[in-house]
């Protein structure tokens, strides 16, 4: 089964100034949509609103063809979204943490698996450290973890290359390719330049 | 019904609707003011127990009961707002709570006023002006809640949540003080409460409220107004009312 | 890449989000010590400021007892989602496939159980010091667990609308303690009814009556008030 | 009328502090939301043309 996200005439105004109007956009299985604009142009809005958090916007949004609010349930279940921040409590352990989102998805999971994804972003050894005590970009694949730990065919991540050491930008590139070709699609906001593609798409705002 | 819900919600339509209902109000609200005034002042009859100090009624229940309408007002227009998204009824709910505001204020300084003659102190806990304080602090919530933001719209989303969440407190709040201030004070005098006035003692009092409801929507019209202009300032059709000719956009200048 | 369907497993999220907040806020014991310090100093200053008479303490201990409660119970309200706003784990709650307002009861019910019910059960010694009649002791703990629930179902109402702000923590008090009032009311007035002697299973109803009815109403405000705030 | 005269009238049965006091404050603030509700419309009428015409000489002078 593909999937595909639809926006009709999306338009968003912040406090009396439009971000963007009239946009028209349909990402589908197979896809990298990069979403490409200066500071201020409403990139992280206009996730925000396709990720369903943000809910003051004009237009209409569409996931398989049925209207986002009747859809929002399976919608989610099938959104992996990953902020600006990582969302990663620093009172936890890495393995901690995961346990959360996979429970928050309403699986139990088990440690083997969260073992694996830890390993997976080059975390091993680190399972049981307070998140805290890492270094940024370490919490960052913390987050990143979560990509293998829960799949998930929409991947929306924002700035997702932030605080990532070069070896790990390569890895993680690679893993958007392999996702797209797996029939998933990824939704991303970056200011590092993605190596080109033909699954990559451009969509540019402002 | 839909129809005229959302030409309800247009700024524009509102602004000329509201220019032609202004006047009335306001007319209406000096009118029955000032009728109410001189009745209650100079032709009611004194009271037989507190004397001509029981004129302060006149001033007293109309802002106590237009500080709760308001309240009531602004937790309803927040409704409106959150639910079918008409910024009319946000600005409505913005320029409101200030009047509240100064309304609880007039009740609870004529209250205390009146307290003076009657029970020979200037504050007492009675069960009216102790909830008509919690209501001044519900208000001076709303309010300093909608200045925090930064973000208009998160300002007024946040506005309506917090005056709807009162709005369902206001009646435990008041039942509640009641009952406390009936198990500290049993059989105390309270200023308001008598089991039958005279009807040249009440007629002026409810010429009075109906005068301050008057007051209260011109004022909300009129400021409501101020408020649409200040949020749509961009908009073409503000710009045509301003300088009084049309405005050519640039785009359409460039054909 | 196959798509999921929706599969429920709502109470692995509700206890997973529970141990979650739980195992965090018993790792900065300090957290949970400081409301109830602050209780145990608040209750120091009334002697000192007042009297130290027994006969005259007795008289208003009720009364300083809740009052001094609630402001400890205030006092731990603004961190209720300050961290999980700052990390951005707030975000990740809202886009979980799980009714918000489930997942915010949760995080409330810990509030509840790591502030308000350790203050319920401080509070009989605080009431020895302050020479609280025999009798009323476990009326006072009863009221204190029973009032706190709901004062943390309200608080965290306003703790909701206010972490978006960089200084929500006076604001917050402002909305929150004229709403805090029914509560206040009802439970000290239980104590004063157990030292009269009277019957306090009409204020005990009450404070009951008013838990129940935040249960229904307030987790639908925090949930809506979150999604506002993770706007601003 | 319920008084005999004006000067009685003002005198408010020696209630005359306390009447006074509790209408005037009510009939200022009432005087006073009004004085600042025009005085806002028309500062923002003001604000609005000097932005029109600032606007529309800045139009005039890219020509």
């Amino acid at each position: 089964m593909s999937l595909c996200l639809q926006a009709r005439q999306l338009a968003c105004e912040r406090d009396d100034r439009w971000l963007f109007q009239g946009l028209d956009l349909e990402v589908r299985s197979g896809e990298i949509v990069r979403i490409e604009g200066p500071n201020g142009s409403g990139k992280t809005s206009l996730l925000k609103i396709l990720s369903g958090q943000l809910s003051d916007y004009q237009g209409e949004l569409f996931w398989n063809g049925a209207a986002m609010n009747e859809a929002r349930e399976h919608f989610l279940a099938n959104l992996l979204y990953l902020g600006h921040a990582p969302g990663i409590k620093s009172g936890l352990s890495p393995l901690e943490n995961l346990a959360w989102y996979q429970a928050l998805s309403g699986e139990s999971g088990n440690e083997e698996q969260r073992l694996e994804a830890l390993e997976r972003v080059g975390l091993a050894g680190f399972e049981d450290v307070p998140a805290g005590q890492l270094s940024a970009g370490q919490q960052r694949r913390v987050a990143l973890a979560r990509l293998t730990l829960t799949p998930r065919a929409l991947w929306v991540l924002d700035e997702p290359f932030t605080a990532i050491d070069r070896h790990g930008v390569a890895d993680l590139e690679r893993q958007l390719v392999a996702h797209a070709q797996a029939g998933g699609c990824v939704l991303v906001t970056t200011h590092h330049e993605l190596t080109a593609s033909p699954l990559l798409r451009r969509i540019s705002l402002g | 019904m839909w129809a005229f819900i959302h030409k309800l919600g247009s700024p524009k339509w509102f602004y000329g609707i509201s220019a032609k209902l202004q006047p009335w109000f306001w007319a209406a609200a000096a009118l029955l003011i000032v009728t109410g005034s001189l009745w209650g002042l100079a032709f009611a009859p004194a009271d037989y127990q507190q004397g001509n100090s029981f004129r302060i009624i006149y001033v007293h229940v109309p802002a106590a009961f237009l500080a709760q309408s308001i309240f009531i007002a602004m937790a309803v227009s927040g409704l409106v707002f959150m639910v079918w998204k008409i910024k009319v009824a946000d600005m409505a709910a913005a320029v409101m709570a200030p009047l509240g505001a100064a309304m609880t204020f007039v009740a609870l300084f004529s209250g205390a006023v009146w307290g003076v003659p009657t029970w020979g102190t200037w504050w007492m806990w009675d069960a009216r002006l102790t909830s008509m304080l919690i209501l001044l602090f519900l208000y001076l919530g709303v309010i300093a809640l909608r200045g925090a933001f930064t973000s208009r719209d998160s300002a007024s989303r946040a506005a309506s949540v917090l005056a709807m969440v009162g709005v369902i407190n206001i009646p435990i709040i008041k039942y509640s003080v009641d009952w406390w201030y009936t198990l500290h004070q049993p059989a105390s005098f309270t200023l308001t409460s008598r089991p039958a006035m005279p009807t040249e003692m009440w007629l002026p009092l409810v010429i009075m409220v109906l005068g301050f409801y008057c007051f209260f929507i011109a004022l909300t019209l009129m400021r409501t107004r101020s408020e649409i202009l200040r949020r749509e300032a961009n908009k073409r059709w503000v710009q045509e009312l301003v300088t009084g000719q049309v405005v050519k956009v640039p785009a359409e200048e460039a054909r | 890449m196959p798509l999921r369907e929706h599969n429920g497993g709502l109470m692995t999220a509700v206890k997973a989000t529970l141990v979650r907040d739980l195992t965090l806020l018993l790792r900065r014991r300090g957290e949970v010590l400081n409301p109830l310090v602050f209780f145990a100093l608040v209750i120091t200053l009334f002697p000192i400021a007042i009297s130290p008479d027994p006969e005259l303490l007795a008289v208003i201990a009720p009364g300083l007892l809740w009052v001094a409660a609630l402001l400890a119970a205030l006092l731990s309200l603004d961190s209720l989602f300050r961290s999980d706003y700052d990390d951005g784990s707030l975000e990740q709650l809202l886009l979980a496939p799980q009714p918000l307002v489930a997942l915010s009861l949760a995080k409330v019910a810990v509030h509840w159980l790591l502030t308000g019910l350790p203050l319920a059960l401080m509070a009989p010694i605080l009431g020895i010091m302050l020479a609280l009649p025999a009798g009323s002791y476990a009326v006072l703990a009863l009221s204190l667990a029973l009032g706190t629930a709901s004062l943390s179902l309200i608080g965290a109402i306003g703790a909701a609308l206010t972490v978006g702000l960089a200084r929500g923590g006076v604001l917050l008090s402002l909305l929150v303690l004229p709403l805090y009032i029914p509560v206040l009311i009802f439970g000290a007035g239980a104590v004063q009814a157990a030292i009269f002697g009277e019957g306090v299973s009409a204020h005990l109803a009450i404070l009951g009556a008013l838990l129940a009815a935040s249960l229904m109403l307030a987790p639908w405000a925090i949930a809506a008030s979150l999604r506002i705030s993770i706007n601003g | 009328m319920a008084f005999d005269s004006f000067s009685e009238f003002l005198a408010m049965g020696g209630h005359a502090p306390y009447v006074w006091s509790a209408w005037g404050v009510t009939a200022l603030l009432l005087l006073a939301t009004v004085w600042h509700a025009r005085a806002e419309q028309r500062q923002l009428i003001k604000g609005l043309k000097r932005r029109a015409r600032r606007a529309n000489s800045a139009r005039g002078n890219a020509q």
